[in-house]
């Protein structure tokens, strides 16, 4: 254990935390914009500075590791007054718009801005950067939000190991890149999104959520993602009922701040004009049951080999009573005639453990077969 | 998982084996990697160069099929080198002499001529799993002796001798001690969202559910007595791929699908066409038309998971939660609904009295309630204990906390077994007509069957189309160009696809995935080699040969001149 | 009786059959394909091609496997790095603080304004380019210039043009003669 | 220890030296090259062919830097039982005066036939030179070309660093040997421990000459008593300040000093490899530097067992491409290990940390290069030099409004006016004094009335300025401080490396201010807001540059304010002139 004091505060800590961490976890809050929990430290946005006693020059709390007796000021006349001089100085190349910003009040910078009470800058404006990159349907670049805190960088190298973008020139000059400004596309990248995650302000957006709606008229929703069996835990942003975004949050017990490309981008196939509103009946069986006049078979071709199969040529839709009727008598004709083994029923890898466990117990309790399996093997 | 994915972060030495974890579970290389950024060893045993072998300190590159010989290799080594954790062994396994002189003969000299890796690599490879060093940095558990994982998915499974492997694995990690521990184990990285849970809720041909064999009889009993009967089907049930076997013999006659679709999924698609279209009556239960749902006599929308509340269970065995974020379309329903309508129904028609609450119930709530009294892992749940971080298997008491780490300080079955495995080769081997081998599996942008993915517009557009990766060499061979069209045939059919020639994949080898429904790969896996214990279809090994479509008309004069 | 010559085994000319790529080859060489020999590569390449083409910087990173992101980000850190072809005769003004106080803004506006480019350019017939040295360490000579590798000092911005543009003009009379010859 | 090899060759080659009657000197380091060194070199060598007098008689020697540069090309002329005459501006046909005035014309015209092997240049030629030696001689002009070693600008000086620079052969080990090379390494090899070496060089009080003057002894023994099993020496030689050039001069006039010095420093911390990082922009010194490490590993001073103790060392060189910042130490090392040269924060410290996260020794060219003279002379000796708290000698690069320019060491504490008016010789063309700039971009401009103030890291600081690497400007009364502010601003804006926010953006809002003051619309606030921003970046700033960005414009706030208020004054005016 380390003691330290912070603000007068005495604070036990374990060694190797930082000042940072250890003041956060003591409620004292520090601004910050390039420092993130999950990455490596920077330093580069100069805003968690803090005094350390015996220091000449205020030091940035995010990478300073706590050491006995070390005595720290977070707050005074005259780190307030530096933090203020930097957030000046971001904001002269970061264009306010936030009136009519996605990001506007999530943005990180706009917080900052607010809670220092800076409207304008008192500077002379200028943009370093005025690169705008929307070529995928993922997510915009546009480099004049960006602050260059490099957590894109750092999540892209340190966390999903893609490495496709990095800092290029210098300077004033400097901005994130991919290999000679190319697209994203003929990058690494994998459209995994966790930079858009990390990034404070809106240099990065989801191109879903552009123009879609306000931060704070967003409902916001937590469910586990569909797709593979990691689990992650995925918070939805609608409006009006509708996905605008998905995104992680910390609190995430499997994934953290972080998924990949389809649990981040892959869920508007659940409003993909094919899906199924209504039970529909094979033509042939609804003309034997008299559903519908035209009779029809079965086409020799595999539904493989047509290029875009329409399940309207096939078959028509029916009610659900008829639907369940249909499928209950079926069942039960043929377990009255050739016993209950000549029913086989797949069950799904992709429905829940209620859904799962009452389709089993349908087949063991009700129709009397353990031919029962799901693609656990596929 | 017998370990939970939060421990792979401080894991010593990650093993990778048949799992391309950065496409198919990236969540969970972004742990590998960030172990392997703070000095972890990362070791890959596979085929194909996956993208993962970027931050690997060792690539075992084998030749398909043949890493069995390399595991068991490396375990050869390790009793060699005298590198086997004795303590360990003696206390919490059992079988460990009849099992060592199995070793015997795989030498690491065996092993390389088969599999076409280096001696010394293996060698290396035993060295760094057995003793968990590291590259660098210290480690957070014994600085003497680290913690290894190993991690593998269906590269080691889906083989007609995928239990063997499986056992290989679990013999590798007992023989080292690690396993019981944080960050060892043996880890299976599951493919579907639920995969887990189904196989937890019973929805398998041998077990009901919580893994109670269904020929145990008094566990048969219970249930059957939970649920208001005497008896329940005692018999081991049909697995899929026999179930199409018997579709086509007319044994099996009516199929209900749900949420599955056997048309992509299941190995020689022609003979499951064959046998769906031989059914009675066919029910398909799904979010989308898809090709299985086609050729069904009913078709029943069902909910998406976003649209309904439940559990799932992931790969490490943590029950969550899931909630409805919009609403379904149309008339869909959760399935649960549906099924339940179906069950009552079928009860009227075959007389039968029952509660009406056996099938209808007010929520999933309830259901799960009635699930924990029969499924003995889950018995201490309840969907309010599943708020927030969810729950993970065994959870037998209602005070229980969860079992991050399985086999700690005993095995489930009291002491480890050492399984011996002999080597087995493929099912089919390549030869003459058919000289290549394929393997199938998974691309990062889609997911299974590419019902979903492929309707999903950023992964469409990022992945739009199939393609199948063949080495230079082989592409040269029938002369077929990058980015233009090639025929793959094997025993079971053909495909016609585009070909992106990579060095990716050993000379010998291409690679398909079988998310394309314009080029299906299960047209060309085989059916006919099961494994003999989990009945898993070898869809990483089966012989194929490639066809240039624009020398198709030339070809046989070119032939009967050679 | 004849004697065997050793064989060595014939180095791999790059794809594009273009044999500087050798003298890249060498150096990677030298340094056993080390991912931190990058600056000294990158440094090679410059001498050798005189300019970074995006082939040659795709050619590094894949040899050296440094992900092309860092090759990129690397290669446009340093000022000695350029990525275009230089002119065919090429003038560096020192702008270190000797050289600054004694006057070499104004030469480098005279050779700006003579060949209508700014610092850091090459004129759109590529036979000139106009480059700024932060200091060349000549400080007891300033202003100083080297014009095609030749250094001169105590310059005057008049001295500087007219000496750039009798270069420039004797090639591009090289040039016409053999157009016409052509 | 097979230092006694090394001893041989070395007497071998002072022996050799020795037959020599006369040997002449050529000046052949960058500046002098620049004015002309190579074919004044040239026609020395065949000229002194041309005489065809007796081998011994005269013997032309390639040295480096003999410091006034503004005089250049120089040479210099030693002949036995004389005083040395040195001479400036020294054209090829100058050079063929001289040497028919100190060399002696054989008598074997008639010998001269077709086909002389020995010739480097035909035999007609070498008619015509012996001709126009002849006739040369008779003509001489040659005496206002020389330079009187009593001047001040040589007699101010004291040469530790420098003592060797245009003395020996930078090309040949053997030179170095012959005036005493490599006898330090020997020493310490032989008869002292690690710690001792460590803490000689504490007593000596030696301070890191990169500018920012740590004590390098404290920072050996922080690297020694590291229990890694990897550590490295780096050498700095990355020098990025304009009108600075120390280093180089250093490494190409007398590579093998450096080279000893970093081996001492490797054996003092327990390091088994260093790198010498060289500015791009030197080729010379890269090159130099290369042959004498080749040299150093044929005679075994290099390599797996160092003058044949069990000390192993390797040392290589990694050049650089053109980035101020890599002079910081963190970046240095990201430059090193061939990443973006962007620094890091500290701690940790490159002495617990740095390449490669190995505990890494840091010095710049000069720090090393004061080494060998305080193992061969003793801390106490070097400790004599200087003042209280800075101790020794220092270099600078001397430049600007003056009438001898060049590059000399002084003794810590000297006064800016020696400096200034009797090494310098004063300003020239009767123009006044305005300032001194010391420390390059991270430095300051010091006034008139501070001239007597000593030159040492303490009194440079509290004038706002620092010692910096050695660059040494005067400047005269015609410049004009916020345009000379501007100058360095432009130099930091586009050395930032970008990492930082306060150098990023606050070096060019600064530069924006500045522009705007310099044309003529600038007011009192914005001075007001320059001199706020200047204290934000110094003080939030991540690293070195950032943080001493803004002293060339705080210091000529603080000393020439008039000069903004007059440029503000003159927007007042032009303003109302305009209503």
């Amino acid at each position: 254990m380390v003691e330290l004091t912070i603000d007068g505060k005495k604070i036990q800590t374990n060694p190797g935390t930082t000042v940072l961490e250890a003041a956060l976890a003591n409620n004292i809050d520090i601004p910050r914009l390039c420092h993130h929990p999950e990455l490596s430290v920077s330093g580069g946005c100069r805003l968690c500075i803090v005094n350390v006693d015996g220091y000449s020059n205020p030091t940035p709390s995010c990478g300073l590791t706590c050491q006995d007796g070390m005595a720290i000021e977070t707050q005074n006349e005259e780190l307030l007054k530096s933090r203020r001089e930097i957030i000046d100085l971001f904001i002269s190349e970061h264009p306010l718009d936030c009136v009519t910003c996605d990001k506007s009040g999530t943005c990180l910078l706009q917080k900052y801005a607010y809670e220092f009470d800076i409207t304008k800058t008192s500077h002379e404006f200028e943009i370093s950067k005025p690169i705008y990159q929307d070529d995928n349907p993922f997510f915009i670049r546009d480099h004049q939000y960006c602050i260059l805190c490099g957590r894109c960088v750092r999540v892209c190298d340190e966390v999903v190991g893609a490495k496709a973008i990095d800092f290029a020139g210098r300077g004033f000059e400097c901005h994130i890149a991919t290999p000679f400004d190319d697209p994203l596309k003929d990058s690494t990248c994998v459209f995994c999104g966790n930079c858009i995650q990390v990034c404070p302000t809106a240099a990065l957006t989801p191109v879903s959520r552009m123009g879609k709606g306000r931060e704070w008229e967003l409902d916001r929703l937590k469910t586990i993602c569909g797709y593979c069996g990691v689990g992650c835990q995925i918070e939805y942003a609608l409006k009006d009922g509708k996905i605008i975004y998905a995104q992680s949050t910390p609190d995430a017990p499997v994934n953290g701040e972080f998924l990949c490309t389809k649990g981040r981008f892959g869920w508007d196939f659940a409003t993909a004009p094919e899906r199924l509103t209504s039970p529909m009946l094979r033509r042939d069986v609804a003309y034997e049951l008299g559903l519908t006049s035209e009779n029809w078979e079965l086409p020799q071709k595999s539904p493989l080999a047509v290029r875009k199969p329409k399940v309207e040529d096939s078959h028509i839709p029916i009610d659900w009573d008829t639907a369940l009727d249909l499928a209950a008598r079926k069942l039960s004709e043929n377990v009255k005639e050739y016993g209950p083994d000549s029913i086989m029923g797949l069950a799904s890898a992709r429905c829940t453990n209620e859904e799962n466990y009452i389709f089993q117990k349908f087949f063991r309790l009700g129709i009397g077969t353990n031919n029962l399996d799901h693609c656990a093997r596929l | 998982m017998t370990n939970s994915i939060a421990e792979i972060r401080d894991t010593d030495c990650i093993f990778i084996t048949g799992s391309n974890t950065a496409e198919a579970h990236p969540v969970i290389s972004y742990e590998v990697i960030r172990a392997v950024n703070e000095g972890a060893h990362l070791i890959i045993v596979d085929p194909r160069k996956i993208p993962l072998i970027e931050h690997a300190t060792l690539f075992l590159q084998v030749k398909p099929g043949t890493d069995i010989y390399v595991f068991l290799a490396i375990m050869h080594t390790i009793i060699r080198d005298g590198l086997a954790d004795e303590a360990f062994i003696t206390e919490r396994t059992e079988g460990f002499e009849e099992f060592k002189a199995t070793l015997e003969e795989y030498t690491p000299e065996r092993a390389s001529l088969m599999s076409g890796v280096s001696v010394e690599q293996i060698e290396e490879a035993a060295r760094i799993y057995a003793q968990g060093k590291r590259k660098s940095g210290p480690s957070i558990y014994d600085s003497r002796h680290g913690h290894s994982s190993i991690l593998y998915a269906m590269g080691i499974t889906q083989r007609s001798n995928g239990t063997d492997m499986v056992m290989t694995l679990a013999n590798l990690a007992m023989l080292c001690g690690q396993v019981g521990k944080p960050s060892t184990g043996v880890n299976p990285l599951r493919g579907q969202s639920n995969v887990q849970g189904a196989c937890d809720t019973g929805c398998l041909v041998n077990v009901y559910p919580g893994y109670q064999k269904v020929g145990d009889e008094t566990k048969r009993k219970t249930i059957a007595k939970t649920w208001g009967v005497d008896e329940l089907p005692g018999e081991v049930g049909l697995t899929i791929v026999e179930a199409m076997h018997a579709a086509v013999d007319g044994d099996v006659r009516a199929v209900y699908v749900m949420g599955e679709n056997p048309m992509m999924s299941d190995p020689n698609t022609s003979h499951v066409e064959k046998a769906l279209r031989n059914l009675d009556f066919l029910v398909v239960q799904d979010i989308f038309p898809s090709e299985t749902a086609l050729l069904a006599h009913l078709i029943l929308p069902a909910a998406a998971s976003l649209e309904k509340d439940g559990t799932f269970t992931n790969t490490e065995r943590r029950v969550q939660l899931i909630q409805p974020i919009i609403e379904a379309p149309g008339d869909a329903l959760p399935d649960w609904q549906i099924t339940g309508g179906i069950a009552a129904r079928y009860d009227r028609e075959m007389g039968v009295e029952r509660d009406k609450e056996h099938w209808i119930f007010p929520s999933t709530q309830e259901i799960f309630q009635e699930l924990t009294t029969v499924t003995p892992i889950y018995a201490g749940m309840k969907h309010e204990r599943l708020v927030g971080e969810g729950l993970q298997w065994p959870c037998p008491e209602p005070d229980h906390s969860g079992t991050p780490i399985l086999h700690k300080g005993k095995f489930s079955r009291g002491l480890g077994k050492f399984n011996p495995v002999l080597a087995n080769d493929p099912a089919e081997q390549p030869d003459e007509e058919y000289p290549l081998i394929l393997s199938t599996g998974r691309v990062l942008y889609h997911y299974h069957t590419g019902t979903m993915t492929r309707r999903s517009g950023p992964l469409a557009w990022a992945e739009p189309r199939g393609y199948v990766e063949i080495h230079p060499e082989d592409a040269a061979a029938v002369d077929v160009l990058d980015d233009r069209a090639v025929v793959i045939n094997s025993r079971r059919g053909s495909v016609k696809t585009r070909a992106k020639i990579t060095e990716n994949v050993p000379q010998g080898t291409i690679f398909l995935a079988f998310h394309w429904r314009e080029a299906p790969a299960n047209m060309l896996t085989q059916d006919f080699a099961l494994d003999p214990v989990a009945k898993i279809p070898e869809y990483k090994v089966c012989a194929v040969r490639l066809e240039n479509p624009r020398a198709k008309r030339k070809k046989p004069e070119l032939v009967k001149q050679a | 009786m004849t004697t065997k010559k050793p064989i060595r085994p014939e180095e791999e000319v790059h794809p594009s059959g273009d044999e500087r790529y050798l003298a890249i080859d060498r150096t990677m060489k030298q340094f056993k394909y080390e991912r931190d020999s990058l600056l000294e590569v990158l440094n090679a390449a410059q001498e050798v091609f005189g300019y970074l083409s995006r082939d040659l910087l795709i050619y590094i990173s894949t040899q050296l496997k440094v992900p092309m992101s860092q090759v990129y980000g690397v290669a446009t850190f340093y000022h000695l790095f350029t990525f275009e072809p230089q002119g065919e005769h090429n003038c560096i003004i020192c702008k270190g603080t000797a050289c600054h106080v004694k006057g070499a803004d104004r030469i480098i506006e005279a050779l700006s304004e003579e060949f209508n480019i700014n610092a850091g350019e090459t004129t759109p017939d590529g036979l000139f380019s106009l480059t700024i040295a932060r200091c060349l360490g000549s400080c007891g000579l300033a202003p100083v210039i080297v014009l095609d590798g030749q250094v001169y000092g105590k310059e005057t911005p008049e001295a500087v043009s007219r000496r750039a543009a009798e270069v420039v003009s004797r090639s591009k009379e090289e040039l016409t003669q053999t157009m016409e010859v052509g | 220890m097979n230092f006694n090899n090394l001893e041989k060759i070395g007497q071998k080659e002072l022996d050799r030296q020795g037959k020599y009657k006369r040997r002449i000197f050529c000046c052949t380091s960058t500046a002098c090259l620049s004015a002309g060194a190579g074919q004044v070199h040239t026609s020395l060598d065949q000229s002194v062919e041309a005489c065809r007098c007796d081998e011994h008689e005269a013997e032309v020697v390639k040295t480096g830097c003999m410091g006034l540069c503004s005089s250049g090309p120089l040479v210099r002329v030693e002949e036995k039982e004389k005083d040395p005459i040195l001479y400036g501006n020294i054209t090829s046909e100058l050079a063929q005066q001289l040497v028919s005035r100190h060399v002696p014309i054989g008598e074997i015209d008639d010998e001269l036939e077709e086909g002389d092997q020995d010739l480097s240049v035909t035999p007609h030629d070498m008619l015509h030179y012996r001709a126009s030696l002849k006739k040369a001689g008779k003509k001489s002009d040659l005496d206002k070309n020389i330079i009187s070693l009593d001047h001040p600008f040589f007699s101010k000086q004291v040469k530790v660093v420098l003592n060797e620079t245009g003395i020996v052969n930078p090309d040949k080990l053997e030179d170095y040997l012959a005036h005493g090379g490599y006898q330090a390494l020997a020493h310490v090899l032989e008869n002292m421990t690690p710690e001792e070496v460590c803490d000689e060089i504490l007593e000596s009080e030696l301070r890191g000459r990169g500018g920012a003057g740590f004590p390098t002894g404290m920072k050996w023994n922080f690297v020694r008593k590291e229990g890694a099993e990897d550590k490295f020496v780096i050498v700095n030689g990355d020098e990025g300040d304009p009108g600075a050039y120390m280093d180089r001069t250093v490494m190409e006039d007398d590579p093998h000093r450096v080279l000893e010095g970093m081996i001492i420093c490797a054996y003092a911390v327990g390091a088994s490899a260093g790198y010498l990082y060289i500015r791009g922009e030197y080729p010379i010194a890269i090159n130099r530097i290369r042959k004498a490490i080749r040299d150093a590993r044929r005679r075994k001073i290099l390599g797996k067992s160092v003058l044949g103790t069990d000390f192993m060392f390797n040392a290589d060189v990694r050049i650089g491409a053109g980035a101020f910042v890599c002079g910081e130490e963190t970046a240095l090392i990201h430059s090193v290990e061939g990443k973006r040269g962007m620094p890091r924060m500290r701690p940790p410290y490159p002495s617990t940390s740095g390449l490669w996260e190995a505990p890494t020794v840091i010095n710049n060219v000069e720090t090393m290069a004061n080494v060998p003279s305080i193992i061969n002379n003793g801390a106490d000796w070097y400790a004599s030099i200087g003042t209280e708290k800075s101790k020794g000698t220092k270099v600078f690069a001397l430049a600007g409004h003056l009438r001898n320019t060049g590059l000399i060491e002084v003794p810590m504490g000297i006064t800016l006016r020696e400096i200034v008016y009797e090494i310098g010789g004063g300003i020239p063309e009767n123009r006044g004094f305005k300032a001194a700039q010391t420390g390059g971009p991270s430095g300051g401009c010091i006034p008139e009335e501070y001239l007597d103030s000593p030159v040492d890291y303490e009194s440079l600081n509290k004038l706002g300025s620092i010692m910096g690497s050695g660059g040494l400007v005067i400047i005269d009364d015609t410049t004009k401080m916020p345009d000379f502010a501007n100058y360095f601003m432009e130099f930091c804006v586009d050395e930032s490396c970008g990492k930082c926010l306060p150098c990023r953006v606050g070096t060019v809002q600064i530069g924006k201010l500045l522009d705007k003051l310099i044309a003529g619309d600038g007011s009192q606030e914005d001075i007001e807001q320059l001199e706020n921003l200047c204290e934000t970046v110094k003080t939030t700033s991540l690293c070195g540059l950032g943080q001493s960005a803004p002293n060339p414009v705080l210091s000529t706030l603080k000393y020439f304010r008039n000069e903004y208020d007059e440029l503000v004054q003159q927007a007042q005016t032009a303003d109302s002139g305009l209503n």
